[in-house]
């Protein structure tokens, strides 16, 4: 074929002359003066298919336009890092040969729109991410954030949401095994829907996305591309409003059962060697793979665009390039490898096509129906997208939270009705109607299952588990930024140390509003601070992670929530703990300080209807402290239960406590602070152990050494009753069946409001 | 004794099968891919969970007519043991190899739980290490366990002793009379939606499905002779 | 080429748990007037075929091994000629 | 007494994996010649309605607010008057 060499326009698309005198690059995101940079690049107008991919790739979701300045803070080296941010996901090394890789990613925008779909293709896209570092997904995780269960509309998102993640997950075979789920004003219209996976590597099995070696092969496997979700990576990295639903295209729709195939077909090829380089194709679909492989690489490539596999008729390059249909990869082998590829391929039933070949000049040459449609110096595509430090300003509802007093909107609640309220509240309710959705026992490698801080996963052929748990609390960080921050990042690590796990890295979700406003600039800012702040102290690297922005509607940001995903390893299964109670007798101790810390916690928002003041505040050499105790206390054996404390304080953990071990509790304390202030305080740096009576002053003596406050609270007994005293007087008094009853039933009553 | 597990495109529970009959049982066991037709060698065939073919169309309709059933249905003629687990079951009922049909659970929604069953016939070559009315816990994971038969059937699958396992407590899907297991007449053939490969370890959540398999085991000496 | 228009019902005998969960969500959003809900496929098959009758025959014979479950299913077809 | 029958289909240019995977089978079962599936639903809803016009509204605001996703499908109706 004789390949022209001048860049083409198609004849029903723009000219690149109307493009430019029309603007109409500004209807693809891109700003005037982006244009002008394109033009700089090119030395020359840029076509229609240009404008596309440079759209999508300065687009805020590929280039990290408003956030690549502030995530440089991020701590992302440790002694086992062994890679931080930059691949498809992190990779951290836990010994025998053996890697843990693990990312989160959001998927907020498209489930607002088709939540069943929207979240589905969440899952496909972060279960991709991880096998093609070459990984074996062991387990899935999610985070979510929506609106009052009140609104028919929330519900509607709610159910949807839960049944594309369960879809997803359950029939690809991955155990879903933990996760969060909030509901706040603050998200109505505006749901989060952030999945994360885990996967485990050997380290010889390490996969890169990188195109190198002339004249290799760029291969294309899995489904065929068709219109949808064009533009998806603009479309996330706008507000949605009305017009949202409209401009939307084709909605992607997830396949399984395809990934299935996609993820067996690439461990063989992982087994057998025969990948130079692979990468999938999540946002911005075959543009955004492609040039990044050979960015990253150091060379260029040509595609040809009729060799792609395609779905719908007189698809143009344009569309080719900006679908973003599911269940897709792009490989680079070694010349001559082709046929084995192939032939697994085949063996799975997929197809797979060879599309072009990686090229030594660093240029993005694309070919459709024999003419070249783009010509681009492929390093501009990727690492001269542009980068912004907006302005930032301090929130007036950050000064005038200053003088508000929360203690003095709870304190004349009574205990029990407080903690009657707490445990059903949708919050702070069992999330079993969420996770029984979930298979969360495939693999048989579940030893702690979703319900207790974090889940456990057994390594085959070790003694070896890895404990895993995603957190964050928009409140605290909506109310200040910088702690919410530091405590997502801790309550994180506190979760993994209480199922007896060493924290060894965690990645991250950074869901904020739109960063062109400088309130939310600063928010994100304060909150990278904050997090990075309690990274290093807590030596957890970050290894990867995702941005979403503009997480608004109507104008109105959602609070600012950093999600932290945090993995853990436990050197000997014997160290697994879970935050039941386990034998009648066994005493109760708390690690740790409590301050009337009332500001954002849950007592306050079901009090007052809504949030306000100062968050606890979390002082990072004692949480460091705290959560090194607990896991020196469990790893010699002393620990029966340990539970960290979070929303609903120490009241709340009590009674989770009591429900998931069938047991009761008799707790007696003293103290300064208004019984419901103590009980129900939200103060940072808790945790909550139970040991057997010989153990107690061991665990006294290690807390002493560690710096640690230690209480004795009392005893777990075979009443089935939880009793809570004060300074001698009994405030709450509660049978666990009732407790138990009021938690589990919260949610599925939310859901079926017709027959309370 | 010598184990195959049925692989389709689309099968997600043979790996914890196969870990359940090497690791835990200490049989041999295979991997077979769903493209092979002859199940001759083996003395057990195991169809395990999934979503075969992603569930598309009805569950198990499309691996129903994959040629490894072919072998399954020589094995079971001849006398050998099947068993299908979850999807397994949903395939062996589209191949007629047992009645009946499955349906979306009545709630509509995917449940992943540990229930609790009842040993409802212990002389069979799967249950015969239980006693019978023995409560045993095995996990469940399906949107599609709600099994059917009409009455006529159903009269006979109790007539002959058919019904393996029931479900002691809520029943999870809707299925008629709490059916969770049945076997076919001459008893060599059983389907189930719980996952027995799923409870073989303690710290699993319970280990109450290995006696399952080491009741095949049983049989399988006593009848074959000791290998 | 032809169209066939494939229709996989469920027996009447044959509870149908997703027609009860629908009525109930139907009633609940104030449509009461309705009695009764049955969810059965409706599938589009486009075909090669040399002729009608041919078409006709190869969509009965899917129908029998694989389309509808005849323990629980009915089927029905129309065939149309397409350009 | 009405009858509607309601069909739900994925629009066209919505990805059909179930449709793509039938075909698949079908293919392997030896009918080569089917060219494409996709699936949908068909739904029989038994109306108390007064009189068919408000039958027809009904149907037409069911099939808005729960019985088809707007998103991805589109849906289509016929009532008739049955005893
Ligand atoms: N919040 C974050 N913290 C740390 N690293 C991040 C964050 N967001 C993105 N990254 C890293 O930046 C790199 C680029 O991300 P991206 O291109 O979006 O990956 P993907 O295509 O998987 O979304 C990734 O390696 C990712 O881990
Ligand atoms: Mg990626």
């Amino acid at each position: 074929m004789q390949l022209k060499q001048l860049v083409k326009s198609l004849p029903h698309e723009p000219t690149p002359e109307k493009i430019r005198d029309q603007a109409l690059y500004k209807e693809l995101g891109l700003r005037e003066e982006e244009y002008g940079h394109i033009v700089r690049h090119l030395g020359r107008l840029p076509n229609w298919t240009e404008v596309g991919i440079y759209s999508v790739m300065w687009s805020e979701h590929c280039s990290y336009k408003h956030s690549k300045a502030l995530l440089r803070k991020f701590p992302t080296q440790g002694p086992r890092v062994l890679q931080g941010p930059g691949e498809g996901a992190g990779v951290i090394d836990i010994g025998d040969h053996l890697a843990v890789v693990f990312k989160i990613e959001s998927h907020n925008h498209p489930s607002a729109i088709e939540p069943f779909q929207g979240a589905a293709t969440g899952v496909g896209g972060i279960i991709r991410d991880v096998f093609s570092m070459g990984a074996r997904p062991v387990a899935l995780l999610n985070s979510l954030r929506f609106g009052e269960l009140t609104s028919p509309r929330v519900r509607y998102l709610f159910e949807h949401v839960v049944a594309g993640i369960a879809h997803y997950g359950n029939c690809i075979g991955i155990p879903t095994v933990g996760g969060e789920v909030v509901f706040d004003p603050a998200y109505d219209g505006n749901p989060l829907v952030n999945a994360m996976c885990v996967g485990i590597l050997e380290h010889d099995k390490l996969q890169k996305g990188i195109a190198k070696g002339v004249g290799n092969p760029v291969i294309y496997v899995g489904a065929s591309t068709g219109r949808d979700g064009i533009h998806g990576a603009t479309f996330a990295s706008e507000e949605l409003n009305e017009a949202s639903e409209e401009k939307r295209p084709a909605v992607q729709v997830g396949d399984p059962f395809m990934e299935k195939l996609l993820l067996e077909a690439c461990m063989e090829m992982v087994d057998q060697g025969l990948l130079l380089g692979i990468q999938d194709m999540g946002a911005a679909g075959l543009t955004c793979s492609s040039a990044e492989m050979a960015a990253k690489g150091e060379h260029g490539m040509e595609l040809n665009l009729d060799l792609v596999p395609q779905r719908e008729k007189g698809m143009t390059p344009y569309e080719i390039m900006l679908s973003e249909s599911q269940e897709r990869m792009l490989l680079v082998v070694e010349k001559g490898m082709e046929e084995k590829v192939k032939a697994i391929c085949d063996k799975w039933g997929l197809q797979s096509a060879v599309i072009g070949h990686v090229t030594g000049d660093q240029r993005y040459r694309l070919y459709f129906q024999g003419e070249l449609v783009a010509d681009i110096p492929v390093k501009t595509l990727v690492d001269d997208a542009p980068c912004y430090a907006p302005e930032q300003k301090v929130p007036d509802y950050y000064r005038e939270n200053e003088t508000i007093c929360p203690v003095e909107q709870v304190k004349d609640v009574d205990p029990q009705e407080a903690l009657l309220q707490v445990v059903s509240s949708v919050n702070m309710a069992s999330k079993r109607w969420v996770y029984q959705q979930y298979d969360h026992m495939i693999r048989t490698s579940t030893a702690v299952r979703p319900g207790s801080d974090a889940a456990v996963i057994v390594i085959r052929g070790t003694d070896k588990a890895l404990a895993m748990s995603t957190d964050g609390n928009g409140r605290y960080v909506y109310l200040d930024p910088e702690q919410g921050g530091r405590i997502a990042v801790a309550e994180a690590a506190r979760n993994v140390v209480c199922a007896g796990a060493e924290p060894l890295g965690l990645t991250d979700c950074l869901n904020f509003g739109n960063p062109e406003k400088p309130e939310v600039y600063w928010q994100f800012a304060q909150a990278i601070e904050g997090m990075s702040a309690a990274c290093r102290e807590l030596e957890t690297p970050v290894v990867g992670g995702n941005v979403s922005l503009y997480n608004e509607t109507k104008g109105q940001a959602i609070y600012p929530t950093p999600i932290v995903g945090m993995v853990g390893l436990i050197e000997k299964r014997e160290h697994i703990t879970t935050q039941a109670f386990k034998a009648p007798g066994d005493v109760i101790l708390l690690l740790g300080e409590t301050d009337a810390e009332l500001g954002g916690s849950e007592l306050q928002y079901l009090v007052t209807g809504k949030i306000s003041g100062r968050p606890p505040r979390l002082d990072l050499e004692k949480e460091r402290n705290v959560q090194q105790t607990v896991l020196r206390a469990i790893r010699s054996g002393w620990v029966r239960s340990a539970h960290d404390l979070a929303e609903g304080g120490l009241a709340l953990a009590l009674a989770e406590s009591c429900i998931d071990g069938k047991l009761g509790a008799h707790v007696s304390l003293e103290t300064d602070l208004a019984p419901v202030v103590h009980l129900f305080s939200e103060s940072q740096s808790r945790i909550l152990l139970t040991v057997s009576k010989e153990n107690v002053d061991h665990v006294r003596t290690l807390a002493e050494e560690n710096g640690v406050a230690c209480t004795v609270l009392g005893e777990v007994t075979d009443h089935p009753e939880l009793t809570i005293q004060v300074n001698g007087q009994v405030v709450i008094h509660q049978p666990i069946a009732k407790l138990t009853q009021r938690w589990e039933e919260a949610i599925p009553c939310a859901m079926s409001p017709s027959s309370i | 004794m010598r184990f195959a597990v049925t692989v389709f495109p689309g099968s997600n529970c043979d790996i914890d099968a196969i870990h359940a009959i090497k690791d835990v049982l200490g049989e041999s066991v295979t991997a077979v891919w769903h493209k092979e037709s002859d199940l001759s060698k083996y003395d057990a065939i195991i169809l395990p969970g999934g979503f075969s073919y992603g569930d598309y169309l009805r569950t198990g309709a499309l691996a129903a007519h994959s040629p490894v059933m072919e072998g399954v249905r020589e094995a079971a003629e001849k006398g050998k043991l099947v068993i299908g687990i979850c999807n397994g079951f949903q395939i062996l009922l589209e191949t007629g190899l047992l009645p009946g049909a499955m349906r979306k659970n009545d709630h509509l929604q995917f449940r992943c739980s540990i229930p609790t069953l009842r040993v409802e016939n212990n002389e069979t070559p799967f249950t015969l290490q239980y006693r019978e009315g023995e409560l045993i816990q095995i996990p469940i994971a399906h949107m599609e366990g709600n099994y059917y038969c009409d009455e006529v059937t159903l009269a006979e699958l109790k007539r002959n002793k058919q019904i393996i396992f029931r479900y002691a407590g809520e029943n999870p899907n809707g299925s008629i009379d709490d059916i969770a297991g049945i076997c076919n007449r001459n008893r060599n053939v059983l389907g189930m939606m719980p996952h027995p490969e799923r409870a073989v370890c303690d710290w699993m959540g319970s280990s109450d499905g290995m006696k399952l398999f080491t009741s095949m085991l049983q049989y399988w000496k006593e009848n074959y002779g000791a290998a | 080429m032809f169209k066939a228009t494939i229709f996989v019902t469920l027996k009447d005998s044959v509870l149908d748990p997703q027609g009860v969960a629908v009525k109930g969500s139907l009633h609940s959003l104030g449509f009461v007037q309705v009695q009764d809900v049955r969810i059965g496929k409706r599938l589009e098959v486009l075909l090669d075929s040399e002729s009608r009758e041919q078409a006709e025959e190869q969509v009965q014979a899917m129908c029998e091994k694989l389309l509808a479950n005849p323990v629980i299913e009915n089927f029905a077809y129309e065939v149309e000629e397409v350009a």
